[in-house]
């Protein structure tokens, strides 16, 4: 295995592209180096993005938006204070991800591109309408958050593809989110079912909701039409338990050593619902 | 002298039937002498490592202790400890 | 397999090693430094006994590389005690019997140091939280919670 | 002095020191079993079978071999034949002959000069396998068409027509058990099941060994116990037992999973065959999950019955455990365990040790305690409500006191059952009000504790300071309590005795810290050794005032004469005859060697305060308290610990812990990923009452205090969810799933 250390994005993608063999980024390394020590996915080329200027900093863009670096941490996003009350189901989700240790470390980027249908910050990004910006040999795109995944720890990223940063759009007034996830210890799990809301208010009435359910597909499964029921509502209990039924209708998941098929259809109703009263309360207090 | 030596009933099969036996033994080494004695069929038991309870009191086998007389003695599997 | 020349600092410490780049930071520290006070109970981020601090931040040092050490500074359970006496977290869980087998004690006095360095008040709920990361299995973490409490509040009052 | 002089007060037993290792352990000095190396050592890997059952048709390492830096390459062919009994089961454990037996057992091993060279050795071994069918849950293995996990695997306890899986059986019990249920108001009975457990020791093993050709060799280990490394080494090496010299490491934690070979052997052929290089082996946390511990898993069926004023009349059980491919689960301890807390005019017990494609079991706290007390303590609790009995009252009343026979059959003496439900009765904990979703569990435990083979040595320093060398590795805090009682019988300072844990040379036989042994059975032996050097340090003052020896007694670190009949002489204190030693006559020591009597059995009760989220079937643990029978706490805070610590297994077995099996029969959670110990944030502060009750047949009334505290959490969790949900869950683990199952359906299916 070679390490490499480059010192800009373009350089990054250079290496990769001039490589043989299997390449990888890396950015916290939470997940790839677990991979390097149980000997699944040993790379040939390791190309570590963290000495690459502006890759730990989150920007405020002129359109009010944020801008967060590939290699900015979990802890990082938890301690800034303005992303953290504008973006909170976004942050929590993050701030889910493993232990304060791996806080220090773990990186959206990451946990967006290990592919992981359990991932807890996926959701959180997606309802948020986050795009990802990805340079590869021919130059640079934006592509939305939603359209990274493709399956069970696989991405629509080709080779040598690099995402150098994540955006978020402008936060407005009377909008909120929340992320909320189950596992059977208070901490260190994968989720079982995860579930992140986004909704928009005017009135206290519900003019858009995005609602993204984690670790019961394949993938992260965008629940359109569990959103389509809590538009035009205030998010009363019939509405609630409708919406509950419609997530748990949705859901696609199998049974494996962290939930069956059954109980994650249960629970991951239990756990949107959940999410969507903590999104709507936190939309309400966000003037 | 004899002591009173009570048995698991998973062993009666090798004792004709009897779970406790009263026998005539000054030692430990002596009463497992005339355990394998009289009763062959025990011999892969007492072999296999075994704990005493002599009047109540847990112990791996000494076989040169003294045995009061009357003493109630228990046989059983080798104790494990975590 | 070609070895990375790596110059960083440890505890203070100029040290440079050579390492081959699947090391772990862990294994640098423990098979080329001789630094063997931080443990590999898992070496995949799930027990936290390999606590170091990783320029300013508490890490595993299991999930980073030897080579990633390259001009960073880093401190370890070895580095923890002053010249003259232990430091606070390091008296108190002798003094409470925090520690039982004392495998996860140096990674467990890292991260909770790592805590009382940016919250010198946390809530026993905070604390916790922050040391799920770090796993005991001989102490059910009830001295240990009860040690960083205590620690803390002495910090505090020593302020 | 006579025992009963030193029992009433003590001047430093029951105090609370920093232990003697702690500066070691909390700067990160101390050595452990992965943090040593020698010059010219290789590092070793293991290959292990991917399947649960195969037969191992061929294995060629001619690519492994050709590796720059293998240096030697070990399989079956390296090690003796010949060998039978327990010796070969032992030894097929270690590495696998014709079969596989389980996913993760040990088929090959490398050293080379690094660990990623063996380990690529590792990955170029090839091994031609044909798999055979497996068996993994106890109810299937027991079946008369189970795959037969090892040919003729029964042993002569073993009743015709029983499953070839069946290894050993055991039947016992006092009285009549049918005219018991027939006075009876009430018989209830249930089926049981618990998974297994593994130690979840944060320290996987490790160990480093040098053999030579001419058998000598040395060894550094973490082990519970090195006189068993090296025996169980030794024997299935071939070696005389004597020319391995194994050194324990501290150890970061066995709770019984350190009490037995795994990779050892091992790297002592490694050794050999490399030119006797030193070889390190140390275990991945897959490793440890995959091939060493756990406990067993277990099916039980309980059958019980009570007079409606709650007095109990008889008991059966049957338990069926599966302690993996060569038998050795703990069911007969199970069996002593499951009614020794009560006396009852009959109880009949039947057992079943059952094998599957699983890793040998291996001992783990109060082995076989904690699945008896989740049947017997939780079908109590069952009968407690239908009867709407206090379940404290109900224990009290059919409580174990000094003089009953227990259930196993001898009789107990001085015990301390009563007092501890009485402490728990007592407790504030026991009648803080509850909310919605929110139950409260009790249940009792118990462990026989156990003495043992034990050997130790006192020497006298040259400024009166004082030497104990014992032989049993210290886990948590042996060091401070043994120096405790060293310092009372002295009569000299705590700060004045250092504690070795020697190695195997400098000792005779001892066995391991397990079975609460270690301050019971070390400590009564350092007492005795202590008092040799305290009688010759009576008669070398009693030479030098021409005197009696017997006319001089010893008193808090100073020789005395008896009486005003003995002469009028000033005191000599421990430092002045330690300092005139050489002209006394040489050097001062003791040393004791004994199969150690006189163990006290130890009781807990546990009440643990829950809530259910009725929605996910989330159980939070909301307050927790153990009392328990002590003897002594000779340093309460490693008591405490021991309670504590004891209880969070408990818990973690009880709500969270199994093994994952896959339909292949691979495990499928080999990593504290999914292996779910409990963690920080899952957890209240654990409350303790230390009951004591001295055991009257040791010097300071110590009991043992480690294994006790690991059998009452699996019951009470379970009674406390069911008074939270009204919902009784028979098996374990309690994980979301199941309990969110059985609120939605009334049952767990058990």
């Amino acid at each position: 295995m070679q390490y490499h250390s480059p010192s800009s994005f373009n350089e990054a993608v250079a290496i990769s592209n001039s490589s043989s063999g299997l390449v990888k980024y890396l950015a916290g390394g939470t997940d790839v180096l677990v991979q390097l020590k149980i000997g699944t996915k040993s790379p040939d080329h390791l190309i570590d993005i963290k000495n690459i200027p502006g890759v730990r900093e989150i920007s405020l863009r002129d359109d009010g938006g944020y801008t967060i670096g590939a290699a900015v941490s979990g802890a990082q996003l938890t301690e800034h204070k303005e992303l953290s009350k504008k973006w909170p189901g976004l942050v929590e989700g993050m701030e889910l991800v493993g232990s304060a240790q791996i806080q220090s470390r773990a990186t959206l980027v990451g946990n967006l591109c290990n592919g992981s249908p359990a991932a807890d910050s996926v959701p959180g990004m997606i309802v948020a309408g986050a795009s990802v910006s990805i340079l590869n040999s021919s130059g640079t795109k934006d592509v939305l958050v939603e359209d990274i995944p493709s399956g069970p720890g696989s991405t629509s990223l080709e080779n040598g593809e690099l995402i150098t940063a994540i955006n978020l759009p402008k936060r407005n007034d009377y909008e909120g989110d929340a992320y909320l996830r189950f596992i059977p210890r208070t901490e260190m799990d994968i989720a079982v079912v995860g579930c992140a809301v986004n909704l928009s208010l005017e009135k206290g009435v519900i003019t858009s909701a995005k609602v993204v359910l984690g670790a019961v597909g394949p993938k992260v499964i965008l629940a359109h039409s569990a959103a389509d029921c809590l538009v035009g509502t205030k998010l009363d209990d019939n509405i609630l338990s409708r919406f509950s039924a419609k997530c748990s209708q949705i859901a696609k998941p199998i049974s494996d050593k962290r939930g069956s098929e059954e109980f994650r259809k249960d629970i991951i109703g239990v756990i949107a619902q959940r999410a969507a009263k903590k999104a709507y309360d936190r939309a309400l207090g966000n003037n | 002298m004899a002591v009173n030596v009570y048995l698991w009933s998973s062993l009666k099969k090798f004792t004709n039937d009897q779970d406790k036996l009263t026998l005539e033994a000054k030692s430990i080494g002596e009463l497992l002498g005339v355990l394998e004695r009289d009763f062959p069929g025990l011999k892969p038991f007492l072999d296999g490592g075994i704990s005493f309870a002599i009047n109540g009191e847990l112990s791996n086998p000494n076989s040169n202790e003294l045995l009061p007389d009357g003493a109630e003695i228990y046989l059983m599997q080798k104790l494990k400890g975590g | 397999m070609t070895k990375i020349h790596v110059k960083t600092n440890i505890n203070g410490d100029k040290v440079e090693f050579l390492a081959d780049p699947r090391e772990t930071l862990l294994d640098c520290l423990r098979d080329h430094i001789g630094l063997t006070g931080s443990k590999e109970g898992c070496g995949t981020g799930d027990c936290g006994a390999c606590s170091c601090i990783f320029d300013g931040d508490l890490v595993s040092s299991c999930l980073v590389l030897g080579v990633e050490a390259e001009g960073k500074s880093i401190e370890t359970i070895e580095g923890m005690a002053g010249e003259k006496e232990l430091h606070p977290l390091q008296k108190k869980f002798i003094e409470m019997a925090a520690l039982q087998c004392g495998f996860c004690t140096p990674g467990i006095l890292i991260a909770a140091k790592a805590l009382l360095d940016r919250n010198n008040d946390p809530t026993e709920s905070e604390v916790r939280y922050w040391l799920a990361g770090n796993l005991c299995r001989c102490t059910g973490y009830d001295k240990i919670i009860k040690a960083v409490m205590e620690t803390a509040r002495d910090i505090r009052e020593t302020a | 002095m006579a025992k009963d002089e030193l029992a009433k007060e003590f001047k430093y037993i029951g105090t609370r020191p920093d232990r003697p290792d702690g500066f070691d352990k909390v700067t990160g000095r101390a050595k452990y079993g992965a943090d040593v190396a020698a010059v010219g050592m290789l590092h070793g890997a293991v290959l292990r079978s991917p399947y649960a059952h195969a037969r191992i048709k061929s294995i060629n390492f001619e690519k492994a071999a050709k590796l720059d830096g293998v240096k030697a390459i070990v399989t079956r062919d390296d090690f003796p034949v010949g060998i039978d009994g327990d010796t070969l089961k032992l030894l097929e454990n270690t590495i696998a002959g014709e079969f596989a037996y389980y996913d993760g057992h040990a088929i090959a091993a490398v050293a080379a000069t690094s660990v990623h060279i063996a380990k690529e050795a590792i990955n170029e071994i090839e091994v031609e396998y044909e798999v055979l069918p497996h068996v993994i849950d106890v109810d299937e293995a027991i079946k008369p068409e189970a795959p037969v996990v090892r040919e003729n695997a029964g042993d002569f306890s073993v009743p015709e027509g029983s499953s070839p899986n069946v290894a050993s059986y055991i039947e016992f019990g006092t009285g009549d058990i049918n005219s018991g249920f027939d006075k009876a108001d009430l018989v209830k009975s249930g089926r049981f099941k618990t998974e297994a457990a593994h130690q979840g020791y944060i320290e996987p093993h490790a160990c480093m060994a040098q053999l030579d050709h001419d058998g000598q060799g040395e060894m550094w280990v973490c082990t519970q116990g090195h006189w068993y490394i090296r025996q169980m080494c030794a024997s299935v090496l071939g070696l005389e037992a004597s020319k391995l010299c194994v050194t324990p490491s501290e150890i970061g934690g066995g709770f019984g999973g350190k009490t037995t070979i795994f990779i050892e052997p091992l790297a002592l052929a490694l050794s050999k065959k490399s030119g006797g290089r030193p070889v390190k082996i140390v275990m991945s946390r897959a490793e440890v999950l995959r091939a060493t511990g756990p406990t067993a898993s277990a099916s039980m069926d309980v059958k019980i019955g009570i007079t409606k004023d709650g007095y109990l009349t008889s008991g059966l059980v049957e338990f069926r455990m599966q302690g993996g491919a060569f038998g050795g689960s703990p069911v007969s301890e199970a069996l002593q365990c499951a009614f020794a807390s009560y006396n009852m005019p009959a109880v009949h017990h039947i057992g079943y040790d059952i094998l599957a494609n699983r890793p040998r079991a291996a001992a783990y706290r109060a082995p076989g305690s904690p699945m008896a007390a989740f049947a017997v303590e939780s079908l109590i609790d069952e009968i407690c409500t239908d009867l709407n009995l206090d379940p404290i009252d109900v224990r009290l009343k059919n409580a174990v006191k000094e003089g009953d026979k227990s259930s196993y059959g001898p009789k107990f003496k001085k015990i301390g059952l009563i007092e501890t439900l009485e402490a728990t009765k007592d407790h504030p904990n026991y009648s803080i009000s509850l909310g919605d979703n929110q139950g409260r569990g009790v249940a009792a435990g118990y462990w026989m504790n156990h003495g043992g083979e034990t050997s130790v040595s006192v020497s006298l320093a040259e400024d009166g300071s004082v030497n104990v060398t014992v032989g049993t590795p210290d886990i948590g805090g042996s060091r401070a309590s043994i120096a405790l009682m060293t310092a009372e019988t002295y009569g000299i300072p705590y700060n004045s005795v250092r504690v070795n844990i020697a190695e195997t040379g400098a000792l005779g036989f001892n066995e391991p810290t397990h079975g609460s042994r270690a301050t019971l059975a070390s400590g009564k032996a350092v007492y005795e050794a202590a008092n040799q050097t305290i009688s010759e340090m009576c008669k070398r003052v009693a030479k030098k005032w021409q005197i009696d020896p017997d006319a001089v007694f010893w008193d808090n670190g100073y020789a005395k004469p008896a009486g005003p009949n003995a002469g009028d002489f000033s005191p000599i204190s421990i430092k002045q005859i330690a300092s005139e030693m050489d002209q006394t006559g040489g050097p001062i020591a003791g040393h004791h060697e004994a199969s150690i009597r006189g163990v006290g059995h130890s009781f807990g009760v546990h009440i643990a305060d829950v809530e259910v989220d009725p929605e996910t079937g989330r159980i939070t643990v909301l307050r927790y308290l153990v009392a328990q029978d002590a003897g002594r706490a000779i340093h309460p805070s490693y008591v405490e610990g021991q309670f504590q610590g004891g209880a969070v297994q408990g818990i973690g077995w009880a709500l969270n812990e199994e093994y994952v099996y896959g339909t292949d029969g691979c495990l499928q959670n080999a990593a504290f990923l999914d292996y779910r110990i409990p963690v920080a944030s899952d957890l209240p502060n654990i409350d303790t009452v230390i009951v004591e009750v001295p055991n009257p047949d040791h010097p300071f009334g110590v009991r043992g205090v480690g294994e006790t505290g690991i059998a009452p959490p699996l019951p009470a969790l379970a009674n406390a969810v069911a008074a939270a949900t009204n919902v009784r869950l028979r098996s374990l683990p309690m994980s979301p799933a199941k309990v969110l199952k059985a609120i939605k359906t009334g049952s767990d299916g058990c």
